[in-house]
């Protein structure tokens, strides 16, 4: 798929395209928390996202055409002024997130209906477009301040939307909570970082700063910027041993936001982990690669194995796809360390395809959560029969997360696992294929118990998703089916940002 | 200049920095966990704040080097000193550090108001605001869903 | 799309239309049974252009996607794959045939899903034929795994729960763990995992790496049941007879052998096995394999059992071809393979035949039962003979090519493990026939038949063109080494001794 | 060239740090909350001086305002409504965050040694971009505040965010607590405001006061210290004023809660819609220069704006006028809000939560 053939450009729009793709849901969060009826909001929220969507696509067309996109705010040229810088990589996950959001949107309709109070659902859609706009803010700035302030744009509000859920599980209070207590020290861990950065270059312009700590010796301070920035966003992206707060946020939080935040949250702050690591310190040489080496990958490698084991051995279906999650971030992070442009392509596909398989997921939970309020695994025993579709969608993602072929999860983690080889990393190589085998294990009891497993006597009945919510369900397993089988949209963007990046470091 | 003169503002700001963050860790209470958070936050304004401060300067509005304000700011200074730091006569402390504090402070203020709203309802909730409590709250409740064996 | 191109298309969407029309018309079972037959006709007819267009010289090839630069689902026939799609689609039409009378006759549950499931396994089967790169034959192969799970959890009962665990357990953990690394390796070592005349990996990959990638590739094709993962196939037994016959005897097992062929052949290539210090090991556990499980195979009284664990002495033959440090061997295992296939569908035919008469599945039931179904264990003193070797058997041949490969290439452990399991199979599949058509009055002698008439007409008929194949075969070896010669880049002229 | 450093204003800032040190030492020690809290407010008016003396007064002022004002407002709420005293801890469950605490302190103190002295001028922090706004500003902007010129103009889209950050408080807050039960409570029978008259003509005298007075921050923000964020807790401080003296009820009778959160919004669209329009008049996202574009200039009466061939600025004072316009309203809304959220919150509330 070409992306050309997507978008049709339009070049007075595409100028402004990445601006719009911020703005329009920032616009619409203020409409909808003054619509009059949920319904409406619901109606605001998802134009608001799908134009989002359509201009992230705008900014990939044009990013694939011209390369890096730079756009100036209020007229002043960076290092003064703020500017949003869009390479190839921010256009894949600006897109995952506006694809995401999209589809998230439209399946808000029936699912706040089943678990939000109706008198709060204007609000709710508010704060999932503010979430949506901070998200790509945060990934199209170029600027390491205003990445804070779009980093706390997108959490502030889904720290209420994740407490939202205890209308049907009042653990989401606590978890929320714990969310705030974490995603703020992670938030406030950055912004030292990056005061320790602006302290030895004076710029806060992430381009400004590579460039000029490029000419700088290595000292105390900007060793500690890196460690601050990478443990801040660490705790944003669920690092392990930093992932505390996903496992219950993701549990019991609504099944909007677990949807959201699993497929965008951690992986915007992954992204933006990324370019401190290639982009602002790109050959921060003995620092840098002795962190990828000595502490990303081990700690990824952990996050694998332990959280994955944690998934097999959770007795809570969201749970489990929760510890799920933070084992994958432990893939991405794998293929971070090997510190090449084929791992870091590679990562990068991860992140789309793990964004779109969770997002299925969670989604299909959520579509049976409106019949059935189950937590338990047993809860949901032989809901194939009863939602066949719902299930079948459930599936797809279950396969792409386990890596079946044909599915975009074996695809990425086929090119992992290939990098890590060409790279020389056995170690890292058997640990995919530990985790592979793992998550095939408590993917294997979820299809088990949901496929081939009657339901208990008694047990409440599961019930079909609604159309509103089986569209967005099918297409997002449909897109990871289609990527399974032609991945040129989402490899041409990864080979183009990891190549970006590279380039600049031999 | 020893190092203590030079970096006592740092210093300071890590013991302040600690103290957050030893109250958010060690306390079981949602409350004063939040206010060891305020503190944490507000010690990163501190930090930037420090390091924009300029010796001999003044805050960044604008002021007319030869009005008598400007005049006596000068008087104080080594007129060396003003014609390589200062513009246009007057030195001035640096301003950016001032703005990105600014929206910190705010961020911290809606964070704390989150937090506490937060911290209400799980108390509405669960009847207390220590983390004990819910927690023991929490396992009953797991283990009444939990079908007898 | 030329003509090849399209053939390769029909090959593989046959049976997928064929699964959904079973599905559509499930509710009538002669129109269902009519159905398939009608469709493994049709595609024993496409796989046979396709071996007759190999033949020409003009293999059909076709390329469906590229996911990503470099890993192509595409497919492009040689002479193995074409002898392995014919010899499958053909077996499945007589199983088909078989498994009429069978299914009918024993009264069984779910038997669209049955059908249905069948149709999709020769899918798999067809896909796996004729890849053209090992991603493809992964892809494949994961299918088949995935298709006849539920055929072994047939009978819904704990055990056959218990024995599909095991089947889902070892095939795909073997796959995720052994047989997809060895194929990232092959990608990140060559940057490509198309199958190559003569070795793709040919002077690319040095002793220890090759060696590593071998043990991986031929290990994680665990469908070749090549100890130790050999376990799922004996407990599968659970499944009804023609699953046996035409999964663990034709399509599953095959597959799993057919892909360390083609590893071997086109992935390695003769010349670099025999300088990879793996190959011998892998041939000194064959050779284990093939005395072990002959050994057990003596011990089992249940019958399916006893050829189950036949099965895996077998396979390990074709293992050992395929690692000979000789070209002709990869034309004895090619051969083996098929011949193998042709005696042990008829044995385990028999046996349901006999399942389904008489409600007899041990070997200690059914002294005697000869008189009363001589085309059955004719059939199978018939097949018994070719498991053994003997002539004029088909399997002869390959036995005997396989026998001289070894000592020519200097392997005495292998030929003398390949003529100890012949002289166990003559011990533990002999008596069998020779107990049923020569004692005197057995325990199964007196009764009446379970099923009014005994076996069922079509399977009779089934079992005995099987049967009759093996012989037919024998006369029929020749040419069909000689097709199957440029895989090893050699002329049957050298592989005869 | 080494700068005067040991002069008064040094010595204050020691002093001011080490008041700080210590309250920050008394939270720790405390277990009551209220006593924290007011400690909390203390140590952010010391903070306040001290940022005067390092010549930030937009941010002594904000911190002022915030810290001590609303946040503390916000956190005596949240313990009526919750407790007012902390378990104690025991020292076994101290150790591991006093660790992890140390361990953060010593790479801080470790990493702290990099840093340029304090008070240099010559750091990279002073020199670089931060020195580039205090030359250019003037030029660029026209306003003499720096502070405002940079916030408003150059790094305008970090406001932006953070007007959005406000909005998001609000949004959560509303979300968590509603706008209050009470507030359509009859107030209980001989409330004590009703009697105290001095109270209530004192408020009632002090409410516009106030209100002006934020006025004047709002507007007074590109001259001096202040602008929007200020002036808009400052105006908030007046409703709460109001409510708290004349009972919630009243107020919300005058500013409906809805009202409220529907002006917070607005803000940011106000806000954001400055920026669009400079996008519609063919400038970039908050480009305020284009924000009057020929034709609207050639619609203002000459001599209105000035003498048109001086350089001028009218796009960036407009500019910034509006958005810090967009901000008053979001933060006072917003503050509003939160006030109300607390402040609505009831006991019967709790009850009627437990028992549903």
């Amino acid at each position: 798929m070409q992306l050309e053939a997507l978008y049709v450009a339009q070049p007075a729009l595409t100028a402004q395209a990445p601006i719009l793709a911020i703005a329009v849901p920032l616009i619409g969060a203020c409409a909808a928390a003054l619509a009059p009826s949920g319904r409406a909001g619901w109606m605001i929220s998802v134009v608001a996202a799908m134009v989002s969507a359509w201009m992230a696509l705008a900014v990939a067309g044009e990013v694939m055409r011209e390369g890096v996109i730079l756009y100036q705010l209020g007229g002043f040229a960076p290092p003064a002024g703020i500017a949003l810088r869009v390479d190839a990589m921010g256009a894949l996950i600006a897109l995952l997130i506006g694809a995401v959001g999209t589809l998230a949107a439209v399946f808000s309709g029936h699912s706040l209906a089943a678990e939000v109070r109706p008198e709060k659902h204007t609000l709710f859609q508010a704060g999932f477009l503010l979430a949506q706009a901070g998200m790509v803010g945060l990934v199209y700035t170029g600027d390491a301040f205003n990445a804070f302030v779009f980093l706390e744009v997108s959490s502030i509000g889904t720290y209420a939307l994740v407490a939202a859920g205890e209308r049907r599980d009042r653990r989401a209070l606590p978890a929320a909570f714990n969310y705030l207590i974490m995603g703020t020290i992670g938030a406030t861990f950055y912004v030292i970082g990056v005061g320790f950065l602006y302290g030895a270059t004076g710029t806060l312009n992430m381009a400004d700063m590579a460039a000029r700590l490029g000419t700088l010796d290595q000292n105390a301070a900007v060793q500690a910027g890196f460690a601050f920035i990478v443990a801040g966003l660490g705790v944003k992206a669920a690092m392990f041993p930093l992932h505390g707060w996903l496992p219950g946020a993701y549990a019991h939080g609504p099944s909007l936001i677990s949807l959201f935040l699993a497929a965008t949250a951690t992986k915007a702050a992954i992204y933006l982990m990324a370019r401190f690591l290639f982009e602002v310190f790109p050959d921060g040489a003995a620092f840098g690669d002795m962190f990828l080496q000595w502490v990303l990958a081990p700690l990824g490698a952990a996050a694998v194995i332990v959280c994955s084991l944690q998934a097999v051995f959770a007795r809570e279906l969201r749970r489990m796809i929760a510890f799920s999650s933070v084992a994958q971030v432990g893939f991405i992070f794998l293929g971070f360390s090997l510190a090449n442009a084929s791992g870091l392509s590679a990562a990068l596909f991860y992140m789309t395809a793990h964004g779109l398989m969770k997002a299925a997921m969670f989604m299909a939970l959520g579509g049976l959560a409106i019949s059935i309020g189950a937590r338990r695994l047993e809860d949901f025993a032989g809901v194939a029969r009863e939602a066949p579709w719902t299930a079948v969608a459930f599936g797809i993602g279950a396969a792409s997360l386990v890596g079946t072929p044909l599915t975009m999860g074996f695809l990425a983690k086929w090119q992992i696992m290939e990098a890590a080889l060409a790279g020389g990393r056995i170690w890292i190589f058997a640990v995919m294929a530990a985790g592979s085998v793992l998550t095939l294990v408590y993917v294997g009891r979820i299809i088990e118990v949901m496929f081939f497993r009657e339901p208990a006597p008694g047990a409440p009945r599961a019930k079909e998703s609604p159309v509103g919510v089986l569209v967005p369900l099918l297409i997002l397993a449909g897109l990871s089916l289609w990527f399974g089988i032609d991945a040129s949209l989402p490899q041409q963007l990864a080979q183009a940002g990891a190549a970006s990046l590279f380039e600049v470091r031999p | 200049m020893s190092w203590i003169a030079t970096h006592f503002n740092y210093v300071v700001v890590v013991i302040l920095m600690m103290a957050g963050l030893f109250i958010v860790f060690s306390s079981g209470n949602l409350i004063k966990r939040m206010i060891g958070l305020a503190l944490f936050q507000s010690s990163t304004a501190l930090f930037y704040i420090s390091f924009g401060k300029v010796s001999g300067g003044t805050a960044a509005i604008t002021l007319d080097a030869q009005g008598a304000e400007g005049q006596a700011l000068a008087a104080q200074l080594d007129p060396a000193y003003v014609a390589q730091f200062g513009v246009e006569g007057v030195v001035y402390s640096n301003p950016l550090p001032h703005v990105l504090i600014l929206t910190a402070i705010v961020v911290g203020v809606a964070t704390l108001a989150v937090g506490l709203a937060i911290a209400v309802r799980v108390r509405e909730s669960y009847g207390t605001v220590e983390s004990d409590e819910i927690d023991a709250v929490s396992r009953v409740a797991a283990e009444q869903a939990e079908p007898a064996p | 799309m030329n003509g090849g191109e399209l053939l390769i298309l029909l090959a593989l969407t046959l049976p997928l239309f064929a699964a959904a029309m079973i599905y559509a018309v499930g509710r009538m079972p002669d129109v269902r049974e009519t159905l398939t037959l009608v469709a493994c006709i049709g595609l024993a007819i496409v796989a046979i252009s396709i071996f007759v267009r190999v033949g020409q010289g003009d293999p059909p090839a076709l390329t469906v996607a590229e996911p990503l630069p470099g890993l192509a689902i595409a497919f492009r026939v040689e002479p193995l794959g074409a002898l392995f799609a014919v010899m499958a689609s053909v077996l499945w039409g007589v199983n088909s045939l078989f498994s009429i009378g069978y299914m009918r006759g024993r009264r069984e549950a779910r038997q669209t899903r049955f059908y249905i499931c069948f149709a999709l396994a020769m899918f798999g089967v067809m896909g796996i034929a004729f890849a053209a790169n090992l991603f493809t034959l992964f892809l494949f192969y994961e299918a088949l795994t995935f298709v006849t799970y539920p055929l072994v959890t047939h009978a819904g009962t704990p055990a056959a729960r218990r024995a599909g665990r095991v089947y889902l357990v070892t095939l795909v953990g073997a796959s995720v763990l052994l047989f997809l690394p060895g194929i990232i390796g092959v990608q990140s070592m060559a940057g490509s995992t198309t199958f190559t005349p003569g070795g793709l990996l040919n002077g690319r990959v040095d002793a220890a790496a090759g060696s590593v990638l071998l043990l991986l590739l031929v290990f994680g094709a665990a469908k070749a049941a090549l100890m130790p993962l050999h376990g799922w196939l004996p407990s599968a037994m659970v499944a009804p007879a023609p699953v046996s016959a035409l999964l663990h005897a034709v399509a599953v097992v095959k597959a799993g052998v057919f892909a360390v062929l083609k590893v071997s052949a086109y992935i390695f290539g003769p010349d670099l096995i025999s300088t990879l210090p793996a190959a011998t090991w892998i041939l000194w556990m064959a050779a284990g394999s093939i005395v072990i499980a002959s050994l057990v195979a003596l011990t089992k009284d249940d019958l399916k059992t006893r050829l189950a664990w036949s099965t895996v002495s077998q396979l390990a033959y074709v293992t050992s071809a395929a690692m000979l440090p000789m070209a002709s061997g990869l034309v004895a295992g090619g051969l083996h393979m098929v011949f193998h296939a042709v005696a042990k569908i008829t044995l385990f035919m028999c046996a349901g035949a006999i399942y389904v008469a008489t409600g007899a599945n041990r070997v200690s039931e059914i002294g005697g039962l000869g008189r009363r179904m001589p085309w059955v264990f004719v059939a199978f003193l018939a097949a018994s003979f070719a498991i053994v070797g003997l002539p004029p058997m088909a399997a002869m041949w390959s036995k005997f090519l396989l026998i001289t490969a070894s000592f020519g290439s200097g392997e005495w452990f292998t030929a003398a493990a390949l003529i100890a399991s012949s002289l166990l199979s003559l011990v533990f599949l002999m008596p069998v026939a020779f107990r049923a058509l020569f004692s005197p009055a057995g325990d199964g002698a007196g009764g009446e038949f379970v099923r009014p008439g005994g076996t069922p007409v079509t399977s009779l008929v089934a079992l005995c063109v099987t049967a009759a194949a093996c012989v037919v075969l024998f006369v029929a070896v020749e040419p069909l080494a000689d097709y199957l010669a440029p895989i090893a880049a050699v002329s049957f002229m050298e592989t005869a001794p | 060239m080494t700068a005067p450093v040991l002069e008064a204003s040094f010595a204050l800032n020691v002093a001011l740090l080490l008041m700080l040190v210590v309250l920050a030492a008394a939270v720790v020690w405390t277990r009551s909350l209220l006593a924290a809290i007011l400690l909390m407010s203390v140590y952010s008016l010391v903070s306040a001086t001290w940022l005067m003396v390092m010549d930030a007064p937009d941010v002594a002022f904000t911190e002022a305002v915030v810290g001590a004002g609303i946040s503390t407002i916000v956190a005596l709420g949240a313990i009526l409504l919750t407790r007012g005293e902390a378990v104690r801890v025991s020292w076994k469950r101290q150790v591991v965050p006093g660790l992890l605490a140390g361990l953060v302190g010593g790479l801080l103190i470790y990493a702290m040694s990099g840093l340029p002295d304090f008070g240099d001028p010559a750091s990279p922090a002073n020199s670089h971009v931060g020195r580039a706004y205090l030359e250019t500003a003037k030029r660029d902007i026209g306003a003499p505040n720096v502070v405002t010129a940079v916030l408003g103009s150059y790094r305008g889209f970090d406001t932006l965010g953070e007007t959005v950050v406000i909005l998001a408080a609000c949004i959560g807050v509303a979300l968590m607590l509603g706008f209050g039960p009470r507030a359509t409570l009859a107030p209980p029978a001989g409330a004590p405001g009703d009697h105290h008259v001095v109270l209530r003509v004192t408020a009632k005298m002090l409410v516009p006061l106030i209100i002006l007075f934020a006025l004047y921050v709002q507007f007074h923000g590109d001259l001096g210290a202040g602008g929007g964020f200020q002036a808009g807790v400052i105006a908030a401080v007046a409703i709460i004023l109001h409510a708290l003296v004349f009972g919630l009820r009243e107020t919300t009778a005058a500013i409906p809660p809805q009202a409220a959160r529907a002006v917070a919004a607005l803000g940011v669209v106000v806000y954001a819609g400055v920026g669009i329009v400079c996008i519609v008049n063919g400038g970039g996202f908050l480009d305020y220069d284009h924000l009057l574009t020929p034709q609207i200039e050639a619609m203002i009466p000459a001599g209105l704006l000035g003498d048109p061939d001086k350089p001028h600025h009218w796009g960036q004072y407009f500019g910034i006028l509006a958005i810090e316009l967009g901000v008053l309203m979001t933060v006072s809304a917003t503050m509003i809000t939160i006030f109300y959220g607390f402040a609505g919150r009831t006991i019967d509330a709790i009850a009627a939560e437990l028992r549903r």
